[in-house]
C-alpha cells in the first residue's frame, strides 16, 4: 500500500509519457524523434535539479521555498561572468552556501522553513538583481557542449550522474538520518541523530542543486536573467508532491521528484499537441496536479482497503 | 560508581522539575527510580544520559551509555530494521549501506535478543504500541551498554514481555553493567530492583535496599493509603446501556456483549487481541465492517464518529494522552473543556465563566496539576496529572458509558488510587464502565466481570470478582472447547 | 494577548516610528491613512490564510480567487449601485465557493493543502480568463459601483471600518464561541480534537471556506480602490499574506496565533517598504532589505522552541 | 477564441499555407491579451486568412514552458514562429535550433537577443527618453518629480529608465525626489504611490513606465494637485487627459502598441515569402498628447481602465487599423482587408 505511493511519481510519468506520446503521434502522424527526446531532456535538466534539491529539503519536513532566489542568483552569476569552469565552481559553491545559509538558521535558529526560506527567497532575488540588472549575459560554448549539447544528450550523462548521486546518498548514514529527521525530529534527537547537522546539510544540498540547475539553465538558454528562477518554486514543490513525497516528511525519494519534474515538463507538451485554447490552459494544468495527488492517494487507500 | 549526580537543579519555564537531586548507582546492580507523576524521574534520566543540561550541580557517567525514553523514540517511517540499524548499518564496499542487508541483519538481532513475532520490513508506524516497546528496547540492549537507563519500560508491555525484558535486566546487571529503570507498578520494583531510590518533588528522598510497598507509597507522597481496590461489591448493576450486537472490525470477531449501569466491565486478553479497535469501534472512531451496537434507552442513535458516540452517551478515555487525548499547547482548561463546549455555550459563544466555573470544580475534585492555574499550558503538567485532565474531560459530559482504555499506564501509585476510586463512584452513580489495562491485574481487581478476547473473539466470559490475575491469563491462553 | 502578538505589536510600531523620523509626512495622518489603506488589503487576505494556518494548512490559491472575485464584481455590477448588493453576493460567492471545494478537497479527499490550492489557483485562473476572455469583454469595462468607491473616501475612510468589522469578527469567531475552541484544537491535535467530538473535517472546510470568502472580500476592496477590476490585482498576495500571517506571530504549525498579531504583521510590511522606497532605496535593495527585516523579525519572535 | 488549434497532421505547407505560431510567455496582463487577440483577429482576416495558418500558445511566464512549446512547433514543422519571451535570454538555444532548420523566428516586445531571430520592436529607451522630456518642457525645466519603473530585471524596464534618467540629468532644474516600482501594474502603482505620496512634496511631474492610471487615482484620492505624466498607453490615462474622468490631467502617453504581434506577423509572413529580406525592425510608438482625443481611436469610454488605447494605429502614416473588437473578442473586423505597412527596410 505504501508502496504505491511511493511510486506516485513513476506512475505519473508513465501516464503522462503515454498521453505524450498518443498526442504527438496523432498530432504529427509520426512518434517523437530524436530532437524531442533531446530538447526535453535538456529543458527538464534545471527543474530536475532543483526538484532533487527540494525533495531533499521536504524529506527532512521542511520546505525550501529559496530555491527561486538562489537558481536567479545563481543564473545571474554564471551569465555575467560567462560561465568559464571556475565560476561555475563558484557558482556551485555560492549555491550551497545560500543553502547553508537556510540551513543554519532552520536548524539552530529554529524558525520554520517556510518562513526561513520566504526571507532568504527575497535576499537572495534582490542579490541577483544587484549583479544582473538587464537580462542578458553569456556561456562559454564549450561549458554549453558539455553540459547541454543541443545535438548530443550529454545531459543524459548529467542526469545518471544525479540518478547515482542519489542511490549514493541513500546508502550513506546520512541518507537514513535524512528519513530519521522527517519521520520524527525529537525521536530522531533522541536516538543520537544530529538533527542539527542533518538538516543545514540538506539545505546546503539543495542550494548546490539549485546553483547546478542555473548552471544547466544558462548552458541551456545561453544567457541569463535575473528573474529567472522564480518560476521554479512553485513547480519543484509541484514536482515533489507528484512525485510522491509526503510533504510530513519522511516518506518518498526523490527519483520519484525527478520523475514528477520530467512528468509535469511532458504535460506542457500534453497540451500543446491537445490543442487547448491558451486562455484555459493553466486550468488544465491546476487539474492535472490535483488528479495526479488524487490519484496516489486513491489508489493507496484502495490498496490498504483489499490488504485489510 | 558508575553514575554519580549530585545537587542537580532543572527548571522547565516556571516548573521546577528537580531541585539539590542527588543520585548515585554502582556497577552489577539494577537501580529503580520510584517516585508519583512529576516527581522528576525522567528528568533525572535526561539529565544523566546527556539529553538535557542540568541547571545546577554535577553529572558523572562512565561507560557507554544506552537509554530507553518514555516517549517511544522510534522513528515511524522508518523500517523496524532502519530504527534498530541506524547508529551502526551494515555496510559493504565504498562504506555504502548494504540495503538489502538490512531486514536480514535486524532478523538476526531481534532473534539474538528473543523478540519474535516482529516483521523487520514493517515500518515502525504499524506495529502496535507493545511491539514498538519491544524494538525500542531491543535497540537499547543491542548496544551492549555499560549504563542502561530504561524510562518506564514496562508500561506498554504485557506479563510475557515483562518477563523477557526482566531476564535481559538481570543478564546486563550480572555482566557487570548498571541498569537503572523507573516504574509505576511496585510489583516490578520488588522483583527486580536491587536498590530503590524514591524521589518526591523533585528531590531524592531515599534510597533503600529492602522497602515495602507501604513505606514506599507514604515516602512517594506523604501519605499513606488505603486498600489498593475499592470495594465494589455493593454497587448493584441495573438496566442495560450499552448492547453489542455481532460486531466485526478491524481485528474484532464478532463481539457481542451487554453491559449494564453500575457495572464495570473488564476486557482482558494478551496484547494485540483486538482491545483497541473493539474501544475505537465502540466510540465511533473505526468502522464495524458488520454488527453494531445500541447505547441506551432513548439517546440510541447510529454512531458513526465520535461526536455521535458523545450524544448518545458514550464517553472514551485513551491510553496514549499525548497522541489522542491532549491539545498540549492550549490551555488546561481548553482541554477539559473540549468535549462539552456545546453544553456551555449560548448561540455558538461559549459562556466563559460557567466553563471556568466547570473546569476549576472538576479540576479541584481530581486535584490535577496541584492547584496550577487551568490557563497554563497542558503540556506542562506530568504524566499522571494529563491523564487526569484527559478523564476530567469526560466525566464533565456527564456521559452514561464510559470506556476507559488503559487509563492507568504510566500513572504513579496514588494517582492510580485515585483513579480507582473514581471508577468505583461512577460505578456508583450508575454509569457503565468498560475497562481494558495493559496490567491484568488492574481488571482483576476492579471489575464485576470480565471478557477475555482472542484473536479478536470473545473466548470467555468470567464473572463474579475475579480477584486475581492468574485466572484471566489462563483464560487468555486456554485453548477454547470447541477450537 | 500572548507574547508573539504582543511583539508582532511592537515591531510594527517601532516601523512606523521609525518612518516617521526617516521620512517627515509619514506621521502626519494622511500618511497613516495610506498605509492603514494598502496595508487593509494585506489584512484581509491574510485574515484567510491564518485561519488556514492555524489548522496547519496554506492557501496558495489566494491570487486568482481575488482576482476571480473581483472580475466577477465589475462584470455583474455594471458600475449600477443598484446592482450592486447582487454582486457583492455574487464576488462573495465565488470566493466562498473556490475555499469550499479547497476545503473539500484537503479534508475529505485527502489532498495536501499545496497541491489541492495551487491546483484549484491554476483552474481559477484558466475559468476567469476563459469566461471573461482576458478581461476585453465592454461589460467588464464598468467602475465599481459609487458605494464601494465611496468606502475610500474622507479623512476616516470607511474601508478601515470594513477591516476593523473584519478584524472584530476573526477575534470574535476565535476566542469567544465554540467554533474558534474547535479552530484552536484542531490545529493543536487533530486526532484528539476528534476524538473530544470535534468535527475536524467540518472545521477544515469552514476554514478553508473563509479563506475564500478573505480573498474575495480583498478582492472587492481592491476593485473599489482602484475603481476597476484588473488581471494583475492578485498576484502580490500570495507571498505577503504568508509575511504578513507569519511576522503576526501565528505558528505556522497550527494551533496558535490571533488576528491581532496578523494586524500588527500587515502594518510592519507596509511600513517596512514604504519606507524603503521612501528612502528611494533600488528595488534590490528593497528586496534584500525587506528578506532581512523578516528574518530580524523571526528572530526576535518566532522562533520555535528549543529542544534540548 | 479556439485559435489554437493546432493543424491535425497536415505536413508542412500542405494546401499553400504556412503555418505560423505565436508563442506568448504569459497572459496575466491587458497587454497581452490584447496583443493576442489582434494577432488572431489578423489571422482571420484577408490577406492572412488564405496564406496563413495561425496558431498560439501561452507558456505561464516560465521560459522552460515555453522553450518546450517552441521546440513541439519545431517539431511541428511551422514556417514561422513569432515570440514574445518570458526572459530576453531565456529563449536563445531553442531559438538557435529553430533557426537552423529554417524557420523564420521574429521576436517582438520582450524580444530574443539571439542574432539569428529578427525582432520587431518600439525603441525603449526612447520611449523613456521622449516622456520625460515632454515632462521637462512642460515644467520649462525645473519642478520635482516622480519616477514609477516597471519590472526590475527586465530589458524594457531598464531602457526606458535609462532613457529618462539621461533627460532628467541633463536638466539640472529637475529633481528626481523618489523612484520606486509600479510592477507595470496599475493597482500596484495605485497602491505604492498612495503609500508614497504623504511623504513626498510636492510632485510638479510624474514618469510612469506602467500603471499610469493607478498613479493618477491615487493623487486624486490623496487630493493632490495634479502634475504633469508622462505614461503608458492605458485607457483610463486617456479617459483622465480627454476629461472624461475627472481631474483633467495633462500629459503625453506613449504606447507599447499591442499591434506589434500583427507586425511581426505580417513581417514574418513576408521574410517566409521572400518578399522582404530579414532584418529587425523598428516602428514608432503611437504618441498622444493634450487632450484633443479621438473617442473610438485613441480613446474608449466605454472599455475598462486597464485597456490599452493604443491596439490600433491611427493618422494617415498608420501602420494598421483595427477596430475595437479586434482587440476585445479577437474576431476580425468586418469586411475589411489588413494592411500592413512595414515600410522600406
Ligand atoms: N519539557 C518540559 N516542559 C515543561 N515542564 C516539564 C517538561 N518536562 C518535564 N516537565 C515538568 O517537570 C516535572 C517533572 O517531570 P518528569 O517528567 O521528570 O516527571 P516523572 O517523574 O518522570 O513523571 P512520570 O512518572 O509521570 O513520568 C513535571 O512537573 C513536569 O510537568
Ligand atoms: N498508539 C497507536 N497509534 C496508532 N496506531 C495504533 C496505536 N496502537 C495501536 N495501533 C494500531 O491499531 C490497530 C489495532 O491495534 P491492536 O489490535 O493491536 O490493539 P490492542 O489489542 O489494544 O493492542 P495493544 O495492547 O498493543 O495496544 C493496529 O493496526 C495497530 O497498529
Ligand atoms: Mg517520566
Ligand atoms: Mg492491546
Amino acid at each position: 500500500m505504501r508502496d504505491l505511493q511511493d511510486r506516485l511519481g513513476y506512475l505519473v510519468l508513465a501516464a503522462t509519457a503515454l498521453a505524450y506520446f498518443a498526442v504527438y503521434t496523432t498530432s504529427l502522424g509520426r512518434p517523437p524523434g530524436s530532437f524531442d527526446y533531446l530538447a526535453i531532456l535538456n529543458t527538464t535538466m534545471p527543474l530536475v535539479l532543483v526538484a532533487l534539491g527540494q525533495s531533499l529539503v521536504v524529506l527532512t519536513g521542511g520546505i525550501d521555498l529559496s530555491v527561486g532566489g538562489v537558481v536567479s542568483l545563481c543564473v545571474a552569476i554564471t551569465a555575467a561572468t560567462g560561465g568559464a569552469p571556475g565560476w561555475i565552481v563558484a557558482v556551485v559553491l555560492l549555491g550551497a552556501l545560500c543553502g547553508l545559509v537556510n540551513g543554519l538558521v532552520v536548524a539552530y535558529g529554529r524558525i520554520a522553513p517556510i518562513l526561513t526560506t520566504l526571507a532568504t527567497l527575497s535576499v537572495y532575488t534582490g542579490a541577483a538583481l544587484w549583479v544582473l540588472p538587464v537580462p542578458g549575459g553569456s556561456i562559454v560554448p564549450e561549458v554549453r557542449a558539455v553540459l547541454s549539447n543541443p545535438n548530443v544528450p550529454t545531459g543524459l550523462g548529467w542526469l545518471a550522474l544525479a540518478v547515482a548521486g542519489w542511490w549514493v546518498l541513500r546508502r550513506t548514514r546520512f541518507g537514513l538520518r535524512v528519513y530519521a529527521v522527517g519521520s520524527d525530529e525529537t525521536a530522531a534527537r533522541a536516538v543520537g541523530v544530529p538533527v542539527e547537522r542533518v538538516k543545514a546539510t540538506v539545505y546546503a544540498l539543495s542550494g548546490l542543486c539549485s546553483a547546478a540547475a542555473a548552471v544547466f539553465y544558462v548552458a541551456t538558454t545561453t544567457a541569463g536573467d535575473a528573474n529567472a528562477g522564480a518560476p521554479f518554486i512553485l513547480t519543484s514543490i509541484a514536482s515533489v508532491v507528484v512525485g510522491g513525497v509526503a510533504f510530513t516528511g519522511g516518506r518518498g525519494s526523490a527519483m520519484g521528484a525527478v520523475a514528477g519534474a520530467v512528468a509535469l515538463t511532458l504535460v506542457i507538451d500534453v497540451l500543446f499537441f491537445a490543442g487547448i485554447d491558451p486562455l484555459y490552459q493553466s486550468l488544465f494544468q491546476g487539474l492535472f496536479l490535483v488528479v495526479a495527488v488524487l490519484l496516489g492517494t486513491g489508489a493507496a487507500l484502495l490498496a490498504r482497503r483489499r490488504a485489510a | 560508581m558508575t553514575v554519580v549526580a549530585t545537587g542537580v537543579g532543572r527548571a522547565f519555564g516556571g516548573v521546577q522539575a528537580l531541585r539539590d537531586a542527588s543520585f548515585a548507582a554502582r556497577p552489577g546492580e539494577i537501580h529503580a527510580l520510584a517516585g508519583e507523576n512529576g516527581a522528576g524521574k525522567s528528568t533525572l534520566i535526561k539529565v544523566l544520559c546527556g539529553a538535557i543540561r542540568a541547571d545546577t550541580g554535577t553529572v558523572t557517567v562512565e561507560g557507554r551509555i544506552a537509554t530507553a525514553f518514555q516517549e517511544l523514540s522510534l522513528l515511524p517511517d522508518l523500517t523496524v530494521a532502519e530504527n534498530l540499524l541506524l547508529a551502526a548499518p551494515p555496510r559493504g564496499r565504498l562504506g555504502l549501506v548494504r540495503r538489502g542487508r538490512l531486514a536480514d541483519e535486524a532478523a538476526l538481532v531481534l532473534s539474538r535478543y528473543g523478540a519474535t513475532g516482529v516483521d523487520p520490513r514493517s515500518p515502525a508506524r504499524d506495529l502496535a504500541v507493545s511491539q514498538k516497546q519491544v524494538v525500542e528496547l531491543v535497540r537499547v540492549l543491542a548496544m551492549e551498554p555499560d549504563v542502561v537507563f530504561l524510562d518506564e519500560p514496562t508500561a506498554a508491555l504485557a506479563e510475557r514481555e515483562v518477563d523477557w525484558l526482566a531476564g535481559h535486566m538481570r543478564r546486563l546487571r550480572d555482566a557487570g553493567a548498571c541498569v537503572i529503570f523507573t516504574s509505576h507498578r511496585w510489583r516490578e520494583i520488588e522483583r527486580l530492583a536491587d536498590r530503590v531510590t524514591v524521589f518526591r518533588n523533585g528531590t531524592d528522598v531515599a534510597t533503600r535496599e529492602r522497602l515495602t510497598e507501604e513505606e514506599a507509597i507514604t515516602l512517594m507522597t506523604g501519605r499513606t493509603l488505603g486498600a489498593t481496590y475499592p470495594d465494589i461489591s455493593g454497587i448493584v448493576p441495573g438496566e442495560n446501556a450499552l448492547t453489542v450486537s455481532g460486531l466485526t472490525s478491524g481485528r474484532l470477531r464478532e463481539v457481542s456483549f451487554e453491559l449494564r449501569r453500575g457495572e464495570i466491565l473488564g476486557v482482558g486478553g494478551l496484547a494485540g487481541q483486538g482491545q483497541r479497535d473493539l474501544f475505537l469501534t465502540l466510540f465511533g472512531a473505526g468502522k464495524p465492517t458488520a454488527g453494531g451496537l445500541s447505547a441506551g434507552g432513548s439517546r440510541a442513535r447510529a454512531v458513526r464518529q465520535p461526536r455521535d458516540a458523545i450524544r448518545a452517551g458514550i464517553a472514551y478515555v485513551p491510553e496514549d494522552r499525548k497522541a489522542e487525548g491532549l491539545l498540549l499547547h492550549l490551555s488546561i482548561r481548553d482541554n477539559v473543556a473540549l468535549a462539552t463546549l456545546a453544553r456551555r455555550s449560548r448561540a455558538g459563544f461559549i459562556r466563559q465563566r460557567a466553563e471556568k466555573a466547570a473546569v476549576s470544580g472538576i479540576a479541584a475534585k481530581l486535584d490535577i496539576g496541584a492547584g496550577r492555574s487551568t490557563a497554563q499550558a497542558a503540556g506542562t503538567l506530568s504524566g499522571g496529572n494529563q491523564q487526569k485532565a484527559v478523564m476530567a474531560r469526560w466525566l464533565l459530559t456527564d456521559a452514561d458509558v464510559f470506556l476507559l482504555y488503559d487509563v492507568t499506564r504510566g500513572v504513579d501509585a496514588a494517582t492510580k488510587h485515585d483513579i480507582y476510586h473514581l471508577i468505583a463512584d461512577l460505578a456508583r452513580d450508575g454509569k457503565a464502565i468498560l475497562f481494558y489495562s495493559s496490567e491484568t491485574e488492574e481488571i482483576a481487581g476492579l471489575c464485576h466481570r470480565v471478557l477475555v478476547l482472542r484473536e479478536g473473539r470473545i473466548v470467555s466470559e468470567l464473572r463474579g470478582p475475579v480477584g486475581d490475575a492468574e485466572t484471566i491469563v489462563a483464560a487468555s491462553i486456554r485453548e477454547p472447547a470447541d477450537a | 494577548m500572548n507574547r508573539r502578538v504582543a511583539y508582532a505589536v511592537a515591531v510594527a510600531a517601532v516601523v512606523l516610528i521609525l518612518g516617521a523620523v526617516l521620512s517627515p509626512g509619514f506621521a502626519s495622518w494622511p500618511g497613516l491613512r495610506a498605509v492603514l489603506i494598502v496595508a487593509s488589503f494585506t489584512g484581509f487576505v491574510a485574515a484567510g490564510q491564518m485561519l488556514v494556518v492555524l489548522v496547519g494548512g496554506i492557501d496558495l490559491s489566494i491570487p486568482w480567487v481575488l482576482n476571480a472575485a473581483a472580475i466577477v464584481l465589475t462584470t455583474t455590477g455594471l458600475g449600477l449601485a443598484d446592482r450592486l448588493p447582487l454582486a457583492l453576493a455574487l464576488a462573495v460567492g465565488a470566493g466562498l465557493l473556490a475555499g469550499l471545494v479547497n476545503g473539500l478537497g484537503v479534508a475529505w479527499l485527502g489532498v495536501p493543502a499545496v497541491v489541492m490550492t495551487l491546483g484549484m489557483n491554476g483552474v481559477l485562473q484558466g475559468l476567469t480568463l476563459g469566461v471573461s476572455q482576458g478581461l476585453t469583454c465592454g461589460d467588464c469595462g464598468h467602475y465599481a459601483p459609487q458605494p464601494l468607491r465611496d468606502l475610500f473616501a474622507g479623512t476616516v475612510p470607511a474601508a478601515l471600518l470594513v477591516w476593523l468589522g473584519a478584524a472584530l469578527f476573526v477575534t470574535v469567531l476565535l476566542t469567544l464561541t465554540t467554533f474558534g475552541r474547535r479552530v484552536y484544537a484542531t490545529g493543536a491535535n487533530p486526532r484528539a480534537a476528534y476524538l473530544s467530538g470535534v468535527g475536524v473535517k467540518g472545521v477544515t472546510v469552514a476554514l478553508y471556506t473563509l479563506s475564500g470568502g478573505f480573498a474575495a472580500l480583498a478582492g472587492i476592496m481592491l476593485v473599489g480602490y482602484g475603481g476597476q477590476a484588473s488581471l494583475g490585482l492578485g498576484d502580490p498576495y500570495l507571498f505577503e499574506s504568508i509575511a504578513a500571517v507569519v511576522v503576526g506571530g501565528v505558528s505556522i504549525l497550527g494551533g496558535r496565533g490571533d488576528y491581532l498579531g496578523v494586524v500588527a504583521g500587515s502594518l510592519t510590511l507596509v511600513a517596512v517598504t514604504t519606507v524603503l522606497r521612501a528612502q528611494q532605496v533600488p528595488e534590490y535593495g528593497r528586496l534584500m532589505i525587506y528578506g532581512l527585516v523578516i528574518l530580524a523579525i523571526l528572530f526576535a519572535y518566532g522562533r520555535e522552541r528549543a529542544h534540548d | 477564441g479556439t485559435a489554437a488549434e493546432p493543424p491535425a497532421s497536415a505536413p508542412a505547407g500542405a494546401g499553400g499555407k504556412l503555418k505560423i505560431a505565436l508563442s506568448n510567455s504569459f497572459i496575466g496582463n491587458q497587454w497581452r491579451v490584447e496583443m493576442e487577440n489582434v494577432f488572431k483577429a489578423a489571422c482571420a482576416m484577408p490577406p492572412y486568412k488564405d496564406q496563413v495558418e495561425c496558431s498560439v500558445f501561452n507558456a505561464g511566464n516560465d521560459v522552460s514552458t515555453q522553450s518546450r512549446q517552441i521546440s513541439n512547433l519545431i517539431s511541428q514543422g511551422v514556417d514561422g514562429i513569432v515570440i514574445n519571451a518570458a526572459s530576453t535570454s531565456g529563449l536563445n538555444g531553442v531559438v538557435q535550433q529553430a533557426c537552423d532548420r529554417g524557420i523564420t523566428v521574429v521576436s517582438f516586445d520582450n524580444t530574443v537577443d539571439h542574432p539569428c531571430g529578427i525582432t520587431v520592436n518600439t525603441d525603449q529607451v526612447k520611449f523613456g527618453q521622449q516622456l520625460a522630456q515632454f515632462i521637462v518642457d512642460e515644467l520649462g525645466g525645473s519642478g520635482n518629480v516622480v519616477m514609477v519603473t516597471g519590472v526590475a530585471g527586465t530589458g524594457a524596464d531598464n531602457d526606458r529608465n535609462k532613457g529618462a534618467k539621461e533627460v532628467f540629468a541633463a536638466n539640472p532644474g529637475i529633481k528626481v525626489v523618489a523612484e520606486y516600482s509600479g510592477m507595470w501594474d496599475s493597482a500596484t502603482a495605485q497602491r505604492v504611490t498612495a503609500a508614497q505620496l504623504p511623504s513626498l512634496p510636492d510632485v510638479d511631474g510624474v514618469w510612469v513606465s506602467g500603471g499610469t492610471d493607478g498613479v493618477i487615482k491615487a493623487f486624486a484620492d490623496a487630493k493632490r494637485e495634479m502634475p504633469v505624466f508622462g505614461g503608458e498607453a492605458e485607457n483610463g490615462f486617456r479617459k483622465y487627459m480627454a476629461g472624461t474622468l475627472t481631474p483633467q490631467v495633462k500629459g503625453m502617453s506613449i504606447g507599447q502598441p499591442p499591434y506589434l504581434s500583427v507586425v511581426a506577423l505580417e513581417l514574418a509572413r513576408a521574410v517566409i515569402k521572400k518578399e522582404r529580406e530579414k532584418g529587425n525592425l523598428t516602428i514608432p510608438f503611437p504618441v498622444v498628447t493634450g487632450s484633443a482625443l479621438t473617442p473610438g481611436e485613441t480613446v474608449f469610454p466605454d472599455l475598462p481602465d486597464s485597456f490599452f488605447a493604443d491596439f490600433t494605429d491611427s493618422g494617415p502614416n498608420a501602420i494598421l487599423v483595427l477596430c475595437q473588437q479586434a482587440a476585445t473578442d479577437g474576431t476580425p473586423c468586418p469586411g475589411a482587408t489588413l494592411s500592413v505597412k512595414l515600410g522600406t527596410p
